[in-house]
């Protein structure tokens, strides 16, 4: 059945788009999408999604459970990037190391996004709340990286930084407050709220999927040259650690007694690295971090791999372990 | 028509709101600027095609008197485009006074 | 039950978005939508509240109450510019008077369409022929505050003025020029056509509404600062006069004996001030006056009134004299 | 019936949106969508198309008879320009007509997609291999009148020309790539996908497709004045070609076997000249050729004759032929 | 190469066409003309973030011959951009003849 | 601050690789692109109103030192600009150094 999940991930349009977009750079095609319209189409998804998870709350309710398994997305959150950090310091420089550990320790959106998708597809629920606890892994890995960097590092270039500035970047960046906004108003507008908003919010969801994850595919593939840069060290751990995540998210998740569904999305969540809050946040508070490396490892390496093969492994073992 | 300095900034646009406020704290009479300008320097090629703005550049253009004023943006600019990149051209113009 | 239209429209997922655009600003929030995405989406709103009346009148066919409305809404909208052209002339100049006054006393097609979304929630009806209302009170206050202005104004630069541009500013700019076009051809193909479109004139539309409202909230939290220049007089004044065209506007409309939700429609028009045909066509023609007035006032102030406490108020006088 | 079908046309919303962006131009409205959004409508457009294309041929399968249909449009789109060449010899420069003959030997995907949602308004059926036939025909053009060109002209300026490039432009180029790789994507995911994404591409689809319109008529009226330049000879060709070429692919289709739709399908593919891909080529490979007389060609003469009177009066034809 | 007097003018949105229309009757060979340049002046702010092109900038580069034209088009220009805002720029470039 | 001359190319969008490949060549340490200028000129209107990109310009900026690379790019440029249309223009500038 594992082959199945892969295969069944694999015929998913917006799977075949992303490869698409990949292909259209391989074969030098001129196909893009002009921007501004991936960033509206971002903008799009996470208000989509953010949405969705409010109307699950409000529907659900609010447990002791959510409480939980929010807390534990938050430790997580700040804990992948502590021994990121370390792994990487072997190999780089203290800017590097921990603008890296922040691209890790934080989440892709999309990735989660594609898993909620794939979910759907199999017919297989997950609860609102996961949206929430999405919205609140974003963040916590920028203030550690951060943090490590400043202590570790010599040179802080003190002079422009400020410590309500990286605050800001990093939960009031535009992401984060999108969907933290489109949460809460999924909350307070509820049932009603959501029958309004149904049709744009979710039939037309998946089609705008595919045309984003079209023109990630592009994206993607044009960074993949930078690759050469990153080397074979941190393209193994473009894979391997997310990997290693899931390894210790699936067992939490079990120990939390989350359900199939929240527990795929919770380790997709730890495994996913995150390619539009995180850069902006490290380019801005480690200027010295060269975004060369962290950004094509998220967005070449690491989403590509989530997606294809990470989503079915990932949830082929939940399955195993929960049946 | 008056001879005034042409000072042309092209940054990530991340460190535009950085470098406009500079320009201000200069005391400059006023500024333009070009968001998605791509390029290829130093830093590699800057596509526009990214959602975080990282990889794009924006243009920004200041017309301002020869002489202090000049002086104090290029000194402020320095440090900034030494540690993140950028280029700043300064040239000679005359402003249509109205 | 005033109260729970108030908070019913509260928790309607477009004004929240729109609360959620200001506090963006306010946290200072990198937020926004990039151009020229607001521009397509208005252009959207305008094709689909265009059509929507088109296939309206079509059903509903042409009575002559439908021509008394409208030569009321046309009055209105020449006569409001004239007296706000007065009280303003008492603090401001010809130039901003005029401009000011051709803001308020044409309409703001947004406000119309959040209006529409508003009684499409409480499920009252409205007539397609007030989306021709709406077209046909654009215009006439610009016409009219350029004559107010050039008649008042000592210095009329007339060097570079032509009543043909003006005319064609007034009636023929994009925004007019779209509402009028859909309707026609919403009018011509009817039922057929209406089927065709629906899923992307109806079904979508209150999404698309979020999103512009969550942008106009960014631009209008934006926009804020500028009114220190414009004062306490001219604050009040975005206030008390949309209130005062109200009182005008609902007895007339009882007098004319529109149904409920026309008359609303009609109020909120009478009610409403432009930010988009009106703002262009100033600068071009009365180019004295201050821009960073009349935009933030309408944008600022009028717009947010009335879209958060215009409605619901004007809605339940409404229902009190109708029932 | 042919008047009904006319009329029928006429007043289809789209085509409607068609003659509201040429008027919009014509009283000097200021109406325009913003660039880049053109662009990604188009691409929307190639998207939707694509999909349906595939999800057409995975519902139907794979006959003999759709690889002759393909060979047979193959064909035509490699004669078409071949004739057409030495008409415009006579009165036209070797780089011009090779150009020209490239842009009506190619398609024209929205007079494609135009004349299929024409048929779905007729609930006339036609098979999804005929989008498979319109990204066929697209590319032998281009090669066939680069060609020509190359062979007929004596400033070769090989310099910077390379059949590599030209043979990307022509199969790699941005909307041939998007429909392939669409319809592929359509046939592999198949019912599922389409299901999944059937809102976005389909439902949507009519509005979209008026929008689009809209944006092309204020573009084909800009550049009808460039129309002067080309002359009464370019303007009759313009039309007549396309007759032309419909009184070959008629009868071609009838002995083929074709329905009804197919027919017609087939028909507007050989009428329809191109103004997206092969411009593009052309500028590249044959730079002493004037875009401002074929690309005002095929899109401000043969275009509109297309989709106002050429698609009522193909189907007429064939109406009358197949009964 | 020739030498040319390089005009740059960054105007509302809403007065390019006025001011390319003063262009072509100046008699220029051609302009350049980019759209959305937002920016900061005595008028204040001016994000490109509003729907009516009220705040937004566009910016014009045209290359003339210094002499006469040059001349007509500064003169043509005072007015509007003494009464309009916006600022012109003129400086001195070669223009590669081909 | 070092001298520089600054080269500025007005082209077809669909030229911009070409042109920009002809710069890496030639060695300049970089340059800046911006898409969708509009604009007029011997080849008549350029809206970027059209799904091609055979009406679009773009406006490519580089700033390189005085002497050989100069020519090489003036040279190399003419043949393209002669038969593909667009415009060159050199200036003088200064670069500051970081
Ligand atoms: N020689 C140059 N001429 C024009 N623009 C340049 C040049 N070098 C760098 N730039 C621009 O400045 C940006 C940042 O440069 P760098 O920090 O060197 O990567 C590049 O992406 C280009 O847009
Ligand atoms: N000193 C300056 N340097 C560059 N651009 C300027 C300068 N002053 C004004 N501008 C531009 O011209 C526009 C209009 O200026 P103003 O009319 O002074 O508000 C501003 O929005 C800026 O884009
Ligand atoms: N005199 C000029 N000044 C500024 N830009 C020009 C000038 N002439 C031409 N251009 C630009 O170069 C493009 C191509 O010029 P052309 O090949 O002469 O049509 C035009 O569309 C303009 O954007
Ligand atoms: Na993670
Ligand atoms: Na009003
Ligand atoms: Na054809």
């Amino acid at each position: 059945m594992d082959l199945n999940l892969l295969i069944g991930n694999f015929l998913n349009p917006p799977i075949l788009f992303f490869f698409l977009g990949l292909l259209a750079v391989f074969v030098r095609s001129d196909l893009e999408i002009p921007t501004p319209i991936p960033k509206i189409l971002s903008l799009y998804l996470l208000f989509a999604i953010g949405l969705k998870g409010g109307v699950g709350i409000a529907a659900s309710g609010f447990e002791t459970k959510i409480a939980v398994t929010l807390a534990a997305a938050t430790v997580m959150a700040s804990v992948v990037p502590l021994y990121a950090f370390f792994i990487l310091r072997r190999k780089l420089s203290v800017a590097d190391a921990a603008a890296i550990a922040a691209t890790y320790g934080s989440i892709s959106a999309v990735t989660f996004i594609t898993a909620a998708a794939f979910l759907e597809k199999l017919s297989l629920p997950y609860g609102g709340y996961m949206v929430a606890a999405m919205a609140l892994m974003e963040s916590p890995a920028i203030i550690v990286a951060v943090l490590l960097y400043r202590l570790r590092s010599s040179d802080r270039n003190g002079s422009d930084f400020s410590w309500r500035e990286l605050w800001r970047d990093a939960f009031f960046n535009g992401s984060v407050f999108l969907i933290m906004g489109s949460l809460v108003i999924g909350v307070l507008s509820g049932e009603a709220g959501a029958t309004a908003l149904k049709p744009f919010t979710s039939d037309i969801f998946t089609g705008v999927l595919c045309f984003f994850l079209l023109d990630m595919g592009v994206v993607a593939a044009r960074r993949l040259g930078d690759l050469k840069r990153a080397g074979v060290f941190l393209t193994a751990f473009g894979i391997l650690l997310p990997v290693g995540n899931a390894a210790i998210a699936i067992p939490l998740a079990y120990a939390l007694g989350l359900s199939q569904g929240d527990a795929f999305l919770f380790t997709i969540l730890c495994a996913s690295a995150s390619y539009i809050a995180v850069p902006a946040a490290m380019r801005l508070s480690i200027p010295e971090a060269n975004p060369s490396l962290y950004v094509p490892m998220s967005l070449a390496i690491t989403f590509p791999f989530n997606i294809i093969a990470g989503m079915p492994l990932y949830l082929a073992i939940i399955n195993r372990i929960w049946s | 028509m008056m001879p005034v300095k042409r000072i042309e900034i092209i940054v990530d646009e991340l460190e535009v709101p950085k470098v406009l406020k500079l320009l201000d704290e200069a005391g400059v009479s006023g500024y333009t600027v070009i968001k998605d300008a791509t390029g290829k320097g130093d830093r590699g090629l800057r596509g526009g095609d990214d959602l975080t703005g990282v990889f794009a550049n924006s243009y920004i253009m200041t017309a301002c008197p020869p002489g202090e004023k000049l002086d104090f943006i290029v000194e402020a600019l320095r440090p900034i485009l030494k540690q993140r990149g950028g280029v700043c051209l300064v040239s000679d113009a005359h402003w249509i006074i109205h």
